[in-house]
Parts: C-alpha cells; structure tokens; sequence
C-alpha cells in the first residue's frame, strides 16, 4: 500500500524532507517507523527516540500501536507547541 | 485569514493565519455578539523574550490538521460549558517579540463557565493542536520543548 | 472615572465612574503595556436580561471605600501570582441591558497566574467590594441578592 | 462618642437616609445595632435579621462584634454583588 508520510518541526529537519511517499506493507505505525529507519542516516536520527514523537494518521492524532489499514497519511511530529 | 465563515449565536469561530490580528477589536467584537452572555474571558498569548536576544518566533503547523483539531476542541468547549459563543484565533509563521501569537475568547452566561472552557481551551490547544514553535535567537534557533505541566495541566478535564 | 494614576510596571490600576468604558481598547492598551508577560487574560461582566424585561441596572457603591477594597485585592493579586499587571475597571450608576458592567486585566509570565489571578479578582470583587446592584424590572425594582457560590467560591483561594 | 453612620443599598432604603451621626456609649458594633434599631420602624426593618447584613468599620470590612473604641464611622449594607 502506498502511504504519504510528513513530518513536521525538527522531525523534518532531521529527515531533510516535509513529505515523502513511501510503498509499505506495514501493519502498524511501528512496523512503519522501523522501515524508515533504515531510509537514511537522517530518518534514524528522526526516529532515534520514538517517546519523544506524535503521530497522526490521517490527521488524527494515534498511537504507535496504531493499524495502518486503510490508512493514506501518517505524520511525525514532536509534542505540540501550541497556544 | 482563514475563516470557517461562522455558524451564529453559540458557534465557534476559528481562524489560523499568518496575518496579525487585533486583539482589541476582536474581544469588542466577539463581547458584542454574545446576547445573553453575562461574562467574556478572553485570553492572548505574547511572544516572550525572557533572555533578551531573540529575534523571532516562528511557527510551524500541519494545516490540513490544524483548523478541525481546533473546532473540534471548541465544539466541545461550546457543549460542555454552554458557551454563548467562543473564538479561537492563532497565528502562523514569524513573529517578533511582545506580538500576539494567539487568543481564545468565551462567554457564558456566569462566569466560572467562561474561565473553564477558555482554559480549557488553551490546554488543549497547547499540547493537542499541531502547532510547533522554533525561537530565532542569537545563539541559534532552538524548538521550544513541550512543558511538562502542560501535558499534566490535560488531565483536570 | 476616577484613577489612580497608574504605578508603571507590575502595578494594579484600578478605575472606579460612571462613565462607559471601551473594554477592546482597555484589553489591547492593557496587553501592550506588559513587558515579558506571555499571557493575558481580560475579563467582563455584562447586564444579562435573562426574563427579558429589565430596563436598566443601576449599581451602588460605598465611594470612599471602593477603591482601597479593590486595590488591596488587586495588590495581593499581583503579589501571589508574580503579575507584570493588572487592571480593574468598575462601573457605578445606571447601565443598559448588554452593557459592560466591569472588567478585570492580568498579565503574567504563563497562563496558569494569569488565569488563577483573574479568577481570583472576579471572586473577590464579586463578593468583598462594596457594591450593590439593582435591577429595573418592568415589575418594579429588584436587589440582586448575593448567590451563595459566589461567596463559596472565596474558599478556594 | 460620635459615630457617623452610614447605610447602602436596600439598608438605606428601609432607614430612608444614607447617613446619620449619633451620640453613643455602645462598645462594639453589636451594641450599636441596638440602640440604632430603637431609632423608628424603618431602622427596625433594616436592622430586623442582622444575618442578612455586613458592617464595614471606618471602611473596612468587621464582625459584629467589632470593638468601637476610636472609630468614627460604621456603614451597614447587604452581601455584596459587585463584578
């Protein structure tokens, strides 16, 4: 299935990219993460410590443990900042 | 300005922008489209230079994300309080120290209604809108890191 | 109104007439006069009309002790809660249905005093100040009594 | 001693005067409300259920049972509804 990932503040500067679309059979926002790892020294540096990120799948804010069926969009993106 | 176009008398107003906004006229205008309402809160949030060398806020957000988390927020503010109306109003992109990052404003007819659901709304918005702030200051640019007691300041709702 | 000339940075200023005041001016002249505040928050109380037949509400005051009973509060506001400011506006005599009847400005460095400092002035104000209030209905002049969660919100504090 | 009197609200409307200055010997504000009571059936009115009413001694908020040694003037007035 194809996913568009984003990524967002310093997740995306560590990524060096906004988005990108990535084919995968992944079953979880998990087993998605560890195949971007591998992507790039940039992505492992991004996902170096998963406690510290977010995650939305279609614009809803999800878990790590989050199905990806179905799923078109996942985003990574530290805690917000808002306000 | 992005507008939800409003949905009268009791509705949420949302607007997510990079233009700067009147922070004056806006609480004047949202006070007087309360009919009912005996108590306004508005809240402003200012962009702070505690160590005297920032030059710039700017921030990030996840647009196609940004303006339903918050009316979602809102809608439940309006529901849970029984809001009159309530605004919500964050800006985009960079900003200089002392402007104006965001406001909320609410009204209900007493006003511990008001007080809650504006803090409410501004937990919520702090740790639950996908807002992200980077300082542009003279030793660098950093990411404001999330404060703990923001993410503890959720769990009285 | 009357005033009591402002003391600069971090101090309370407190206005007491019969005059009408612009509560988007005072919130915005307000916020712009807080150096390293990060957060404002502006109160109002407006004249409900809930059974819609008041024609006015008229509000008494005990002249020579409103403004020391308010600057006390609002003193010991800025004390606990480190405010950059704060601002108290009281209206007396008679006001129109929809009307701002008074409002209340703080400014801190974060949310939380903020919030808590407002809150904290509208209860004491509600409850400690010397005024009273009087509805003109079109079935004849009512005093509004005191609710009891006004005077049980002071405990929390 | 010379007590100014001053009553507010519908206090003032059952006395039917905002203020008045008596002669007293009364030691606390108690004492006071005694002999204020006494004055004529509006008094009596206003001073009927003292549980309904606060004093302010020389502008600050006291107790029933105030000592009035050195002070010059005792306002009477219901709860307060200011905000």
């Amino acid at each position: 299935m194809r996913i568009d990932v984003r990524y967002f503040a310093w997740v995306r500067e560590r990524v060096g990219a906004s988005r990108e679309t990535v084919e995968t059979g992944a079953a979880t926002v998990a087993a998605l993460v560890a195949e971007l790892r591998g992507q790039s020294e940039g992505h492992a540096a991004a996902f170096a410590d998963v406690a510290a990120l977010r995650v939305a799948v279609d614009q809803a804010l999800a878990g790590f443990d989050a199905p990806l069926a179905g799923a078109r969009e996942v985003a990574f993106f530290p805690p917000m900042t808002g306000g | 300005m992005a507008d939800d176009g409003g949905r009268g008398g009791g509705a949420a107003r949302v607007r997510v922008g990079d233009g700067a906004f009147d922070l004056g006229a806006e609480t004047a205008d949202f006070a007087a489209a309360q009919p009912g309402a005996g108590a306004v809160v508005a809240f402003a949030g200012l962009v702070r230079d505690e160590e005297g060398d920032l030059h710039a806020l700017e921030i990030e957000h996840f647009p196609e994300m940004t303006g339903k988390a918050i009316a979602a927020i809102a809608g439940e503010a309006g529901a849970r309080w029984g809001l009159t109306g309530c605004l919500v109003i964050h800006r985009v992109g960079r900003l200089a120290p002392g402007e104006a990052i965001m406001m909320v404003a609410t009204a209900a007819r007493h006003r511990a209604a008001a007080f809650a659901a504006a803090e409410f709304l501004m937990d919520y918005l702090k740790s639950r809108a996908p807002f992200w702030k980077k300082e542009l200051r003279r030793s660098g640019p950093v990411w404001v890191a999330a404060r703990a007691e923001d993410e503890a300041a959720l769990a009285r709702w």
